[in-house]
């Protein structure tokens, strides 16, 4: 079972959910304001979204949730989870994942599609995946910044760079490496008629854990 | 050269969601006590030149605050 | 000595002078306000009311016409779509971020009052053209706060357009579009029902927001003391919003709501009294219950703010338990603020003290309704082309006009969007309809929003068909049977000139078009006054249309595919260059639009894409043929060569506009096809797909354009111009 | 009741793409002689108890700044 954490202002919950099935995998939500995982949960995804409407600094309230202990718990055993977007900046504000995810270099939104690299092979989620993905971004503040020399980089937008990241990251792993946070929206991309299916290979890592 | 600070405040009684939804989260941190919480930006200028106030009054009414919602102050830093 | 109060809140004397024969009794202080408010133009309709019954509203798959917060139509499987256009003009000429801002997040309620949930939202923009620093200004805040807004709650911002006019200058439109999605049989309705049922408002407190908004800012032309008018400016906070959003969709597919109403202009007043009126009872409210932000505010205060992100549910008392303990793990404000009786009346309580009693028929269904003059405009003169002097560089013209802001590509806004949010969009912006699938279905919705404003300016009646036709062509060239409509009338003050002639004739237009096409009207707005002491906007009836696909994975995109398709006219409009964007200028006298041929186009369009022989598929439009054909290449990555029929002028023939066309692609061997899904509409082969320019051929001269160059010019425009 | 002012203002060394956007902004609307826009944030509180600024501080340190990125200080208003 994945458990998809829902926050006030979750966006992208149902889309998670459906690309969790889309690969066979089962996935239901798991309430920011519970202080336990769902029973039997094998791997945790923190969606996108607006959680608290990105007040203060974006995923800052909601990494202070209840529910982000047993996620703590969770990663800390070892297992996997995923933070997409807003998800990620949570997971960088819980301190779960290194750096931080600033405004954009435009200062505005951007939404568009992305060419991504997949620059580290040797995690659990990127294992079995391609070496470029095609996948949106669709941020206002994901430029991630930190030190590259530290932090294993997982996904890079190449020498693009739309967002003014540090070291082009897109995507950064924890050391152990069963954390992963990325801008891009891999559930955007997971159906031919979306434009790609290159999103669904970290939803199968997730199922496969 | 000199540095003014800058700050813009919500107007009273204007909606102010960033307040609100930090001052739920501090209590939900476990702080009491908190009876309001107002969120604000604070600007901090380097300007050269002969009225530093009063070109950051301008930079205000023209772009660093919103008239409508919003209140400014100006001052030098000190 | 100031003037007496009735006519300091905008009611005339005879209005005023009414009161007493429909209450029994002179009006209390925050009656007359209510009265104002009510009364206003925003609300009451009381300038056009008569004139939209012309729309088609009726159809067999009509769940929903005007009347209600927005119109719905049956799309099939148990589903119904709900959609509503609406303008948020006037605010945001005063605030642009928080005006555009505020004006998605009420479009959004509107939807949301069906018990629908909203899945695509739509941006209809005008402003003075962008050498104007303040229509710089107007623009680019107003496309931050749509996409703020949108953005945050999650709802895709698909669609929409723009167009800059010095007509605009000193009344920019800002109109927002949103469609929504609601199991047929569990729509919720705004009729208050029941004694005793519970009135229970949820989400955001209320303030001091917006207080004389709805007659101060959208019923009066705005002059040179706008910033008087500033205070009431609506703060937006779409992250409560969303939580309206969640909190009231779990509500109603709980079964929990009896009734659902947002809180639009004139606040409390307005919603609860339609709430009465509808469902013909009574409403007491206790206005000490309301949860404010502000203290020590009065009954009228309360009773008219303009607060955002506020609905209204009406609840059996044996679920109220159950309401507010939702409403609690949405951490959203929910408080029992009144109860249905017997009476008929709005009955208003403050400190124990009934404050407003009346009949609630007499806020709404007693409102006045006046009938516009209708003074013809002087018909429009003929153009002169020989005044029009033929460009001495066709390919310089040419890439000149892919470089107007009116032209070139909208991605500078539609970046700013989250348009993919849902993951349900399967043609994004940037091609002439949005195509999203329905969650759940194989089938998909096209939308789109049109206005013809310029040929409305000379002929409201042709231009009134023309922006429907256009709406039609753009969903029909992604394969979508235009199926139902909203529309937003933005026009001057309907009191002076000809402008209730244009009202009345852009109706008669539209409802022409529509019933052509058998699409129904089942929702709308009109935002009249649009106008200052120095200029009036054009006529600007917003179209936005819903199509409906029966498969997404067969919807047909703009950029053209593969080398050797041939390049296909389909439709037999001759291009002028009255009204063209190549012009620039409201003038000559455009062809006002064939109801038959026009209708016979988008149904062949229709069947082609439905049968799968076309491999794109764009209409003519702004700029004429040769941007239709240049932005196909440039979306495709691929030229073409084209022989374009001659006789007239190149420059006609090139950037000439006219509907009636739209330029399809399709294999070779599917031609025959082609022309047997085409019927009697003409169908023409003009050239083929390859290369890397668009080669364009008019009795014997040959025009080219280098993609690399026009891209640049293309996609750059927009952002240099905002720079 | 005491009124708090918590400022949090970006780091020495840590690029401030906002306050570089608004610089660039005033520059374009014909303001000379700025050298330097920073952008931060002001948070007035409103504090009940014995020790309103150790409250406030502990707030910064557990959410209103990220000491990655921010400095914050604190100050009773007056
Ligand atoms: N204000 C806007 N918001 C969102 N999308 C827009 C906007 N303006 C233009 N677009 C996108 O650009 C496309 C092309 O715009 P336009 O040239 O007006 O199309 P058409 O002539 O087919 O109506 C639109 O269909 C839409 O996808
Ligand atoms: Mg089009």
């Amino acid at each position: 079972m994945i458990a998809v954490v829902r926050f006030p202002g979750s966006l992208d919950h149902d889309s998670a959910i459906r690309a969790v099935q889309a690969v066979g995998g089962q996935a239901t939500y798991a309430w920011h304001a519970d202080t336990e995982l769902p029973a039997g949960t094998r791997a945790v995804v923190l969606p996108g979204g607006f959680s608290y409407g990105d007040h203060l600094r974006p995923g800052a309230i909601a990494s202070r949730s209840p529910i982000m202990a047993p996620v703590r718990r969770h990663a800390d055993a070892g297992g996997l989870v995923l933070g997409i977007c807003n998800g990620f900046q949570v997971l960088c504000e819980a301190g779960l994942l290194p750096g931080v995810l600033r405004t954009n270099q435009s200062t505005s939104f951007v939404c568009r599609q992305v060419e991504l690299e997949v620059v580290d092979r040797h995690t659990p989620f990127t294992r079995e995946l391609g070496g470029s993905l095609s996948i949106p971004i669709k941020n206002h503040d994901g430029a991630w910044f930190g030190d590259p020399a530290t932090t294993r980089i997982v996904l890079s937008y190449g020498a693009e760079n739309p967002l003014g990241a540090v070291a082009s990251a897109a995507g950064v792993a924890n050391a152990a490496g069963n954390v992963l946070g990325l801008m891009p929206h891999p559930e955007e991309a997971t159906d031919p008629l979306l434009g790609s299916t290159d999103g669904l290979g970290l939803f199968a890592a997730l199922v496969r854990a | 050269m000199t540095r003014v600070v800058v700050t813009v405040m919500p107007r009273d009684g204007v909606l102010d969601p960033q307040g609100q939804a930090v001052q739920g989260a501090l209590g939900r941190l476990g702080f009491a006590g908190i009876h309001d919480v107002r969120l604000g930006r604070r600007i901090e200028l380097e300007l050269e030149g002969p009225d530093p106030l009063g070109d950051a009054r301008r930079m205000c009414e023209q772009l660093l605050a919103n008239p409508l919602i919003e209140d400014f102050t100006v001052a030098l830093e000190g | 000595m100031s003037a007496p109060l009735h006519r300091q809140l905008g009611l005339s004397d005879e209005e005023f002078a009414a009161i007493p024969g429909l209450i029994g009794r002179p009006p209390t202080d925050p009656e007359l306000v209510m009265f104002s408010l009510m009364w206003s133009e925003h609300c009451s309709y009381k300038h056009s009311r008569s004139l939209l019954r012309r729309f088609p509203t009726t159809g067999p798959h009509v769940l929903q016409g005007p009347g209600e917060n927005a119109g719905a139509v049956d799309v099939g499987d148990g589903w119904a779509i709900a959609l509503k256009v609406e303008s948020h003009n006037h605010p945001s000429a005063v605030e642009p971020f928080e005006g555009a801002a505020t004006g998605v997040g009420g479009i959004v309620r509107d939807i949301l009052a069906l018990g629908a949930r909203p899945i695509a939202l739509l941006d209809s923009l005008r402003f003075g053209t962008l050498d104007s620093p303040r229509s710089r200004h107007l623009f680019t805040r107003a496309v931050a706060g749509i996409g703020h807004y949108g953005n945050c709650i999650g709802v895709p911002t698909v669609g929409g357009e723009v167009v800059f006019d010095d007509r605009y200058e000193d009344s920019c439109l800002v109109n927002a579009m949103c469609v929504g999605l609601v199991p047929a049989d569990g729509m919720l309705r705004a009729a208050a029902f029941g004694e005793g049922n519970l009135l229970v408002l949820i989400g955001n407190r209320t303030g001091r927001d917006g207080i004389g908004g709805a007659s101060v800012l959208a019923s009066a032309e705005l002059s040179a003391d706008d910033d008087s008018k500033r205070p009431s400016v609506q703060v937006s906070d779409p992250f409560t919003e969303r939580k309206l959003i969640d909190c009231c969709l779990e509500l109603a597919g709980g079964g929990l709501l009896l009734a659902l109403q947002d809180l639009g202009a004139a606040g409390l007043t307005s919603a609860a009294s339609e709430m009465a009126a509808k469902g013909g009872v009574g409403l007491e409210i206790d206005l000490d219950r309301v949860h404010l932000r502000e203290e020590g505010m009065a009954a009228a205060e309360i009773l008219v703010s303009e607060s955002q992100e506020r609905m209204l549910g009406l609840v059996d008392p044996a679920n109220l338990d159950a309401v507010l303990a939702m409403c609690a793990r949405w951490e959203l404000d929910a408080n029992v603020i009144g109860t249905v009786t017997g009476t008929g009346n709005f009955t208003a309580r403050h400190h124990g003290e009934i404050v407003v009693d009346i009949p609630a028929s007499a806020l709404t269904d007693d409102a006045p309704s006046y009938a516009v003059p209708r003074d013809p405009a002087p018909a429009p003169v003929a153009l002169d082309l020989d005044a029009v002097p033929v460009p001495g560089d066709l390919a310089n013209a040419w890439l000149a006009l892919l470089g107007r802001p009116n032209i070139a590509s909208k991605r500078w806004i539609y970046q700013q969007y989250d348009h993919l949010v849902g993951a349900n969009t399967v043609r994004r912006p940037g091609g002439d309809a949005a195509v999203i699938r329905i969650p759940g279905m194989s089938r998909a919705l096209a939308v789109t929003t049109d206005c013809a404003e310029r040929h409305c300016e000379l002929d409201p009646r042709g231009g009134g068909r023309a922006s429907v036709f256009e709406a039609a062509r753009n969903i029909a060239c992604t394969g979508g049977l235009p199926y139902a409509a909203s529309d937003c009338l933005n026009f001057a003050n309907p009191e002076k000139g000809s402008t209730g002639w244009r009202l009345a004739e852009a109706i008669e237009g539209m409802s022409e078009a529509l019933e052509a096409i058998s699409v129904p009207v089942v929702s709308g707005n009109v935002s009249l006054y649009n106008e200052s002491p120095e200029r009036a906007i054009y006529p600007t009836p917003v179209i936005g249309m819903v199509g409906l696909l029966e498969d997404a994975a067969a919807s047909v995109g703009h950029a053209y595919g593969a080398e050797g398709d041939l390049v296909v006219l389909l439709g037999g409009g001759l291009p002028r260059l009255d009204a063209s964007e190549w012009l620039g200028t409201a003038s000559g006298s455009p062809a006002r639009p064939d109801l038959g041929r026009e209708a016979a186009l988008v149904s062949a369009m229709v069947t082609a894409a439905r049968r799968g022989v076309v491999t794109s598929a764009h209409d003519v439009s702004d700029g004429g043929i040769a941007v239709t054909l240049a932005e196909s290449a440039l979306a495709g990555g691929i030229g073409c060569t084209v022989t374009l029929p001659g006789g007239r002028r190149a420059d006609e023939v090139l950037f000439g506009e006219s509907g009636e066309r739209i330029v399809v692609t399709c294999r070779p061997e599917a031609l025959a096809a082609l022309r047997e899904s085409a019927g009697d509409v003409p169908v023409a082969v003009i050239g083929a797909v390859g290369g890397d320019t668009v080669e364009v051929s008019v009795d014997g001269m040959s025009v080219r354009l280098e993609l690399e160059r026009a891209r640049d010019v293309y996609e750059t425009t927009l952002t240099k111009a905002i720079a």
